[in-house]
């Protein structure tokens, strides 16, 4: 296993303890529940927002709490959703007069977590929304199954409803404009290697250099599909069919571009796979009117990359471009 | 056997199937991690091993009043603190055949049966699977119908009897299509391997069968 | 060969196209010369700041320049210094009444391009100061041999002269204030894996899965030595030992600490390294005042991190803190 | 042999030179790069490759008023087109060898050994080596010395000598701890494996050897 890491089990506590030793003025840790928190959440001029989810996706969403963006996240084991408990204290901790929203990919696990969670809280007294994210286009939806996965999009929702909600948004508005944003998002994933889970420590599933999987989620689960790898072009083509056409995003559209690593991927292919990307849409009369590479939402150190599609108007891009002040940043 | 100083009966018999349980699971943590890493996402062992271990940490501790209660704190520990999709649907399986044995201090077959039919119950409000969506109601619900039609054979024969139902339906998941969990994710590719879930059952039905036997016998 | 590539030979430019694509209002693209410029520069009321390198490093150089650091970088390929012409080309367009500085970290190849490139644009009448950046510990230095590598301590003195310039500073005091960030800054890397260049298609060396390089640079070279792989408390006390005792760095020290990642090690395990990191000086009586933690100069997709001090102090502090608009973002 | 339209005889001798000297880089940038793989970065035989694809893109434009003026354009070239240590450093040595030989149109034995003195003197002045800091110096030098000896025995028999010399020289640099270039990062570790660039400069002039061989045999 080539990573750095002292006992297994306890990856995720000590990775949350250094996210709160870098950033000691802006945030909490509350190891009992895992919990990165704003130091300065909750208030009750605020909707509280919540993300759980497992970890193991990290810049999300431990490193995107903070002022505009989350109040809070606190996730599970690698790959696992977090625990009831987890949810709920976190909800409590979180409690606002304005409500609390739940950011929830869409994952059996973490829809059921947060629901009880959401149940036990509503129990206290606390108001509470949930917001299902599923951008993933390589999950065909249907009644009868899980429905799509939430993947990399996620981003967006976090971003515009963290923006929002500090200007005051209240809970309904919130939700609309959340269900909003990812109603107009959509990614496509594609792994060129495997991950290792720290505490299982050898790779998810085995393959042979020269393969991709075509359509993989963030949590080393095998794609739709594996394929001969192909080139930079022929991956973008393959990524780009997928998300143009499902929304479906056409001629005249303005759209945010994201470019996502899925952890062992270096920034430089992002940037490659960025420009192929960027040129066709134009070539089809779809306005790239802002970039987003590199890592948002990642799987371990898994060699791959994500492509996410957002339909933009002037509303959203603003919230877009509205500052956030947390730990994933350069300077 | 039973550490219940109380020594009620039935109390020291649910403790020694949660116990039995707990132990498997624990001890199977790689081989169901591995069974998950097929077309999940490898941490159903991981999940289930740390879940119980916190159950037999807390052990001693738990509500002896009665089978049912002594069950509802496994249940809500497991589905408060475990995280996955497991443990809310394991925490929820217990929980629920807690509340079906009600303050009861003695169970009858009939009883253990309906127990297990408020566990599918529960597992199926929360999760929203049915049969034949490649979970672990694909060993559960028809190594129950056995053991609901053995019972006449006498307890230990009768759970054996299901056990071994639940081991060859879990085998038999093998060629469903997942329609729940992130196996379902991956289409047509999850053809091919049993649910882990199911598995869990099967291994689960077989080492409680045993323990009971000997239990039974020795109480004999 | 695991990477989104079309053509090996074309990696460099064709990610350097998507840059530019990616910042169409603050950058402009030069393919001739592998340039990335600021649109704006150069500007007769700044020095311009060029650095250049090989390719692979990202997100140096190349994704570090706009407002507040970089006006230029011309990279060469994969982990070659960028040609000479590259360099005076570079020089020539960025030339300004306050002077060109070149900022080059120690490898000879970047010496020597930067040198001729230097003497050909002062025969132009360009006035052009260098500063030599070399903060790796892992090298022993000596008169004899090429002394110490510029690794990714590099960005503090590319992010301090960036700011300072942006602010009118003199080239004189560019020099010397580069000067003094260097002396202050030290970094030692290591390595779990070795890198494929696109280009040759193979890993530059083999390491099994168990084994750890120390002393490792940024360009796929072996490091010092290669050891049993550690547990993370180990490898944090190993990089420890070597930066804080080179300096010294000492009880009382405020400082910026680093966790660089190498470029297939994801920011999760950096965060552990940081936490344990920050603990390990804060009981040494030194002062953690800034953190950094991801990827800043890599070495393609290799797994691994590299860990760098900075003494700090206010003037130094502010510098770092001043704003940038750079295509290495996270919004 | 020569495309040289104009057919002076010394121009044409280098340009076989030259061109024998790119087409070896090219045929053997693979395993070039193998060898700076060991304790370099890989590209050296990269960065050779294309440096002198480059010159034989140019080749047929390149000033040919003499030979020394034809190395120039050579080493222009080179020194600033191609990137990494090896364009400054082989270009360099090109370009001295180019102004060593000024403006002369026939270059005699000793004329090709001040040329080469020439370049040697460049690439110190550009890299700060010494003999013994494991460079391609440390084969090209000892082959020079062996060449100016045996001046006498005739151009093919000293350049056959010459060559013999840079290849022995080049395989006991594995002896050498590195001082210069990315090698020496590895301190201690250098030894054991044989310097690139004098690998490169023992392989180049095998072939050179060999080609003059034919050229001047040819001539007779
Ligand atoms: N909706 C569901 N209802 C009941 N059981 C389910 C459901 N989804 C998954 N499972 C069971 O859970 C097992 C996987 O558990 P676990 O690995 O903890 O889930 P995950 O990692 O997907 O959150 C499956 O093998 C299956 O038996
Ligand atoms: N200072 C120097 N002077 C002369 N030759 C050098 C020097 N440094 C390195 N070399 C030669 O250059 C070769 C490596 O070339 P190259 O791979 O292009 O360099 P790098 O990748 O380190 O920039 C070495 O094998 C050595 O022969
Ligand atoms: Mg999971
Ligand atoms: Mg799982
Ligand atoms: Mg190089
Ligand atoms: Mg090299």
């Amino acid at each position: 296993m080539r990573k750095f890491v002292n006992d297994p089990k306890q990856f995720a506590p000590e990775m949350l303890k250094g996210i709160a030793l870098a950033n000691p003025a802006e945030l909490r840790y509350v190891p009992e529940y895992n919990l990165i928190m704003r130091a300065d959440a909750p208030s009750d001029r605020k909707v509280s927002i919540v993300q759980g989810s497992g970890s193991g996706h990290e810049p999300a969403h431990v490193m995107l709490v903070g002022k505009g963006m989350l109040d809070a996240a606190c996730p599970g084991d690698v790959f696992s959703a977090p625990p009831v408990d987890y949810v709920y204290e976190t909800t409590k901790l979180m409690k606002s007069e304005k409500g609390v929203l739940h950011l929830v990919n869409n994952y059996t696990g973490d829809r059921l977590a947060f629901e009880m969670a959401r149940e036990m809280a509503e129990a206290d007294g606390i108001r509470v929304e949930t917001l299902i994210i599923d951008d993933d286009v390589a999950v065909k939806d249907s009644n009868y199954t899980v429905g799509r996965r939430g993947v990399a999009g996620n981003f967006f929702v976090m971003k515009a409803v963290g923006a929002a909600a500090e200007s005051g948004a209240d809970l309904e508005a919130l939700v609309a404009l959340g269900k909003r944003v990812n109603s107009v998002t959509r990614t496509m994933g594609i792994a060129l290697s495997s991950c290792t889970p720290p505490a299982k420590g050898s790779p998810l599933f085995q393959m042979a250099e020269g393969e991709m999987e075509v359509g993989i989620g963030i949590h080393g689960e095998p794609g739709r599909r594996r394929v001969k790898q192909g080139t930079a072009n022929e991956v973008v083509s393959l990524l780009l069919e997928a998300v143009v056409t499902d929304l479906p995003f056409g001629s005249g559209d303005r759209v945010a571009l994201m470019i996502n690593g899925l952890g062992g991927t270096p920034i430089g292919e992002l940037y490659l796979l960025y420009g192929i990307a960027h040129q066709r849409l134009a070539a089809q009369g779809i306005q790239v009117a802002r970039s987003y590479v590199g890592e948002y939402c990642t799987s371990l150190e898994m060699a791959g990359a994500s492509l996410t599609l957002v339909k933009l108007d002037d509303e959203l891009m603003n919230l877009l471009l509205a500052p956030a002040v947390i730990p994933y940043r350069v300077f | 056997m039973s550490r219940d100083a109380a020594g009620k009966s039935a109390c020291a018999t649910v403790e020694l199937v949660v116990r039995t349980i707990a132990e498997t699971a624990i001890a199977n943590e790689t081989y169901f991690c591995q069974l998950d890493s097929v077309v999940g996402d490898g941490d159903f062992g991981y999940s289930l091993a740390r879940g119980f271990e916190k159950v037999l940490e807390n052990f001693d501790g738990f509500d002896r009043s009665s089978p049912g209660a002594f069950l509802k704190k496994v249940g809500l520990m497991i589905a408060s603190r475990v995280g996955g999709t497991s443990g809310p649907i394991w925490g929820t399986a217990f929980l629920r055949a807690g509340s079906a044995a009600g303050a009861k201090t003695a169970l009858s077959g009939a009883d253990v049966v309906a127990m297990l039919r408020a566990a599918v119950a529960g597992i199926q409000a929360r999760g929203g699977a049915s049969l034949g969506d490649k979970t672990l109601l694909d060993a559960l619900v028809p190594a129950i119908d056995r053991l609901e039609a053995d019972l006449a054979s006498g307890g230990a024969e009768a759970l054996a009897n299901a056990a071994q139902v639940a081991e060859r339906a879990a085998a038999e998941t093998s060629g469903m299509l997942a329609k729940r969990g992130r196996a379902a994710y991956t289409g047509e590719r999850s053809i091919g391997s049993p649910d882990p879930g199911a598995v869990a059952i099967g291994v689960i039905a077989i080492r409680v069968s045993a323990a009971w036997r000997n239990y039974s016998s020795a109480k004999e």
